[in-house]
């Protein structure tokens, strides 16, 4: 649903990663983890696109005015990387914000017993927070944070207040292991233990490696998915990737907005 | 006093001139949780062509100063699932609903034409001639008046239902198209489709396309769009169904004025989903607020 | 290292590949106190015509969703006027400034051609043939092939100047176009001129601009002048000077990737008077950061 | 010239209009009454074009920090009627903006001896606050203030400050003589006095009218005129106004932007 919500606060939380809370609508509390938001950066025509964003987090928030009651919130969590997010990193609280969510096909939480092993690459981190404050309530849940430095490497902290147990790997060796997400997941997977369940957020090429690893152990995984979009709802089609089935003479495309971001790692064809 | 909205296309009753564009609001479905379909004038399918279509590689769209290319490769259903798994919906809403169809040869466009003739849900017919013909080396057939007149008028044969013919915005001449298409029998025209433009990725040295060209939508079209559709309401007869870069009420106004007896929202949706819906509201607030009793009064009111 | 940034078009050499567009950039003194003219690589005049020409009533601009309209009507001081109080302060200045010139008729044409080819201050001429054949029912010459080969290799006779065809992007086939001026003679392409667009005032039911339509200019238009120029890049063997929309040293590089050995920035000039020397800085700033060379080994690089 | 400037203060001084106080870089003092400034809204290419402004007033502020020393500031005094005008009244203080100016031919101050009557309608009083600073060093200086209703009479105490004396005329009678401004120019010289000269900024209608009084009377008129401007250095000769001579087939432009906004009465064409 399209709404008009009121930025709470926008803050860098690591040299050009913003965190932003904004308000939300009450029917937003039904939002899933993995889930997304398109966000309208001004009301002029440049930029002229919605900005897709993970949803971080939602929770509540009391105004500070006397008798205030509790209100829905809704945080992203986002890397400035071009025109439309060095203006969202511009705007200051109380500025307003056109936003159309929650969008798309969340993650599967599966069953309390299994393992889940989340895997974020750099703001890939982004809807894994808001993931794993469900997971932790029924599993045991580990977070494989990867990164081109330490920079890169977002909100460890909330995730440890969490009850998570984080595995952090960066490719320079800044902070945790150096080398890659992957190689810490990897090493985790063959220390064995009771089953497991993949959910990774990320660069195509990580969630690639991912893909290839969870087959390889027949682990189930689910990978969310990015794509260029327009309209958010099925109707640009716009955003597709390519599904298992997909040949460049036999062509299978998956709507990444409406049938994802969220995709079992079977669902699609890693190489084409 | 509540102003009369309504308008007749190519004998279609809409209760309002706005109707959304072909390949912007999916089958109508999709668009249901953010729009009124009753409180527009009427929408257009996906493009649909006889067999499914899977359509192109991506990276399909990049936004441009103003507006976006689009390259999605006409991807739809195909005319059979369309009948069986969307016509059905159609029925449920109480708004006309107009098919867009393409082929890669006149024959296929014939078929097309045919197979949508006979489906009761289906209030006319939008043929998208800004495809290349197969059969002639690949030439679009919206760019030349002959191949253009040839696969109307043999459209025109195949259907009675209400046929309009939707033209392509890159030639040297629109009035010579829309003519063509004129002679061919089309009830209406609807103008403009996208222009072709491209987008360069410096840093990898590629197009952002992987078609490399895509169709050139959004604001930035507007004074193209606007400056041929009074071309075209000046030489031709036809009611016109304006399309292009539309926003705004105002900018609809704009088309209305200068000769379009109704209107096409299509980008707009993708930005605001509701947009055709506030585009019909704020025509009427705009009527009612200058005192115009009727829309019809405003097509072609031009003052030049 | 510092980047080679020089490039040679149609033997003339330039600094860089930044040049100005006509009609944006008056006569070049205008914007010395904003441009150091010996940081861009060559500039060219406002349109030039045999008699002054005093242009269109007002209003002659109109600005649309990231672009603008002008209608100014070729206003200029006329090639007399030009060579009395122009030219001298071309002297001044060590870089190439190129005449850009247009007619009513091919004589018309021919004799601007001739006035210009023996000053020696003018480096090359650039023909604007996007005007009306008023000896042809008023055909635009940059329309049709045959009429652009006509007046360009009529042109071709009447000077050795290095002669720059200007072509219109309002046309079916730019590359039929392309290839016209290249058999009659052109030594080097510059494209895009404006496309031809419309503005509406709805309150007061008329066309904003006093000539009703006119030519569409600003970073609105770049997605079709990087087709263009792509397009043509493919086709003919000539240097290609690419134009339209050009705001910054990104949008220059897309067009030399696209084929263009030197760019023109017109509408940007408006907006920031020192955008020419900002965009060539700008470009020789990203060849250092990329460890590019020369500019030349950018040119047509793009990977398709 | 071209220079970045920060917003000082920007807010509304009667429903519909703004004033805007910004820095000014030291060679503003050159400034003349009469010339105007081109603003870029924003950074972006919506709105495209600068916007035409003309100087209010200039002057020299003390910033706040201590052992600063006097700044050179600008006012602009707009009415907000389209995009960018919106856009402008919601910037803030501290906020950046990119100016072009002093541009254009300003008023000539004439000689001290010579009463001076200047003429406002509306937002055209803009140029004369500053030219009435400039004309009360010498002369005696009378303001004739029109507009539609009392919202349209603007700052009319800070002229009285400069010791004007002000005449008001609206068209509903809602503030000072109900009517046009021009019967009160008239009326006041047919009461005679010494030689006079008058200075007028306002609505086409408004300066014509002016400039026929003047002519009838043959007293010396400048006049301050508007024209859609894209690039306010005489480069692109959109803004031109039809002169003395201007016939539809010998026509006779004078570009606004170079040679004016301000000129003679007499210069100009008023009826083609
Ligand atoms: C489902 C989904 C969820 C996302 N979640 C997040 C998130 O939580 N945090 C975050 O920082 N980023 C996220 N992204 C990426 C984010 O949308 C882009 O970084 C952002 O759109 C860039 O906009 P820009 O104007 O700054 O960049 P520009 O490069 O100027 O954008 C130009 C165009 O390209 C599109 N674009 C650019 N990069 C991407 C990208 N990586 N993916 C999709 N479109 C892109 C933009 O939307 C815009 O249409 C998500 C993308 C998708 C599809
Ligand atoms: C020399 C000069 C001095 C001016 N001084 C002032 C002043 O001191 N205070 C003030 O409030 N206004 C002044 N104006 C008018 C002011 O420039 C316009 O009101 C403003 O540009 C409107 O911009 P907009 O985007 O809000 O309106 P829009 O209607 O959205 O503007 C669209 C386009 O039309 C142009 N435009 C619209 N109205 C005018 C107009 N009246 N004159 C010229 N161009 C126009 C805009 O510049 C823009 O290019 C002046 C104009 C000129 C030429
Ligand atoms: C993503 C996208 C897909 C489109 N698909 C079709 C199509 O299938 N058939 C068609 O006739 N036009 C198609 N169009 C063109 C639009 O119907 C419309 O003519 C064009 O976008 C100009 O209008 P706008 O500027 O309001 O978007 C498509 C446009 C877009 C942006
Ligand atoms: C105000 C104005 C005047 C122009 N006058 C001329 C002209 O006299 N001759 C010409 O060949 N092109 C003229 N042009 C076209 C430009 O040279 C250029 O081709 C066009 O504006 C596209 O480039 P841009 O988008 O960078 O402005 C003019 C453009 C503008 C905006
Ligand atoms: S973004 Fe439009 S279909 Fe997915
Ligand atoms: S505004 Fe460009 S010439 Fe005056």
């Amino acid at each position: 649903m399209p709404f008009t919500s009121m930025i709470l606060s926008n803050a860098e939380v690591s040299p050009g990663y913003w965190r932003m809370r904004m308000t939300a609508p009450p029917e937003f509390a039904a939002a899933q983890p993995g889930q997304f938001v398109m966000v309208r950066i001004n009301s002029a025509i440049d930029p002229l696109l919605r900005r897709p964003f993970g949803i971080f987090d939602v929770g509540t928030y009391t105004p500070a005015h006397s008798g205030a009651q509790p209100q829905p919130y809704l945080e992203i969590l986002y890397r400035v990387v071009g025109k439309g997010t060095v203006m969202l990193s511009a705007l200051h609280e109380t500025d307003l914000l056109d936003i159309l969510g929650p969008l798309g096909k969340g993650f599967e939480l599966g069953t309390a017993a299994e393992e889940k092993l989340i895997v974020g690459g750099g703001v890939g981190l982004a809807p894994l927070y808001f993931l794993a404050k469900e997971l932790v309530k029924g599993s045991k849940v580990r977070l494989f944070a990867g990164g081109r430095t330490r920079d890169d490497i977002l909100c460890i902290t909330e995730f440890e207040r969490l009850g998570v147990e984080c595995y952090v790997a960066t490719e320079d060796g800044s902070l945790g292991e150096r080398g890659l997400v992957t190689e810490a997941l990897v090493s985790r997977l063959s220390a064995g233990g009771g089953q497991a369940t993949i959910l990774a957020c990320g660069p195509h090429g990580m969630l690639s490696a991912v893909a290839g690893i969870a087959s390889a152990g027949s682990i189930a995984c689910q990978v969310s998915l990015e794509g260029y979009m327009a309209c958010g709802v099925g109707a640009c089609l716009g955003c597709v990737a390519p599904g298992q089935h997909h040949t460049p003479e036999t062509p299978d495309f998956r709507c990444v907005c409406t049938e994802g971001p969220v995709f079992d790692g079977t669902e699609l064809k890693w190489r084409d | 006093m509540k102003p009369d909205m309504s308008v007749k296309i190519a004998g279609i009753e809409l209760r309002n001139p706005v109707m959304t564009a072909s390949g912007t609001f999916g089958y109508g479905q999709e668009f249901a949780p953010y729009v009124d379909l009753e409180k527009i004038g009427a929408f257009v399918t996906k493009g649909l062509s006889l067999k499914p279509k899977a359509g192109n590689p991506t990276p399909r769209i990049v936004e441009t100063p103003g507006g976006m290319l689009n390259a999605i490769g006409l991807q739809n259903v195909g005319v059979e699932a369309f009948i069986k798994k969307k016509v059905p919906f159609l029925r449920t809403v109480n708004t006309p609903a107009i098919a867009n169809f393409f082929g890669n040869t006149i024959d296929e466009y014939v078929e097309m034409a045919r197979r949508l003739d006979v489906i009761p849900e289906i209030a006319g017919l939008e043929i998208n001639i800004s495809c290349p013909n197969v059969k002639q080396g690949g030439i679009v057939f919206g760019t030349d008046p002959q191949c253009a007149f040839e696969v109307v008028s043999a459209c025109r044969n195949a259907t009675i239902k209400p046929l309009i013919a939707k033209l392509s915005p890159n030639v040297t001449d629109i009035v010579a198209m829309a003519k063509a298409c004129a002679d061919a029998g089309a009830d209406a025209l609807s103008l403009i489709n996208t222009l072709t433009g491209m987008a360069i990725d410096i840093n990898r040295r590629k197009p952002v396309l992987a078609n490399i060209t895509g169709g050139f939508s959004g604001p930035a079209i507007k004074p193209v769009a606007l400056r041929m559709v009074w071309q075209v309401a000046k030489a031709v007869k036809l009611p016109i169904i304006g399309i292009g870069g539309i926003m705004t009420a105002t900018d609809a106004l704009e088309f209305v004025l200068a000769g379009a007896s109704a209107i096409q929202v299509g980008t707009a949706s993708f930005i605001n989903p509701s947009a055709a819906q506030d585009i019909a509201q704020g025509m009427e607030s705009w009527l009612k607020d200058n005192g115009v009793e009727s829309i019809k009064s405003l097509i072609g009111a031009l003052e030049t």
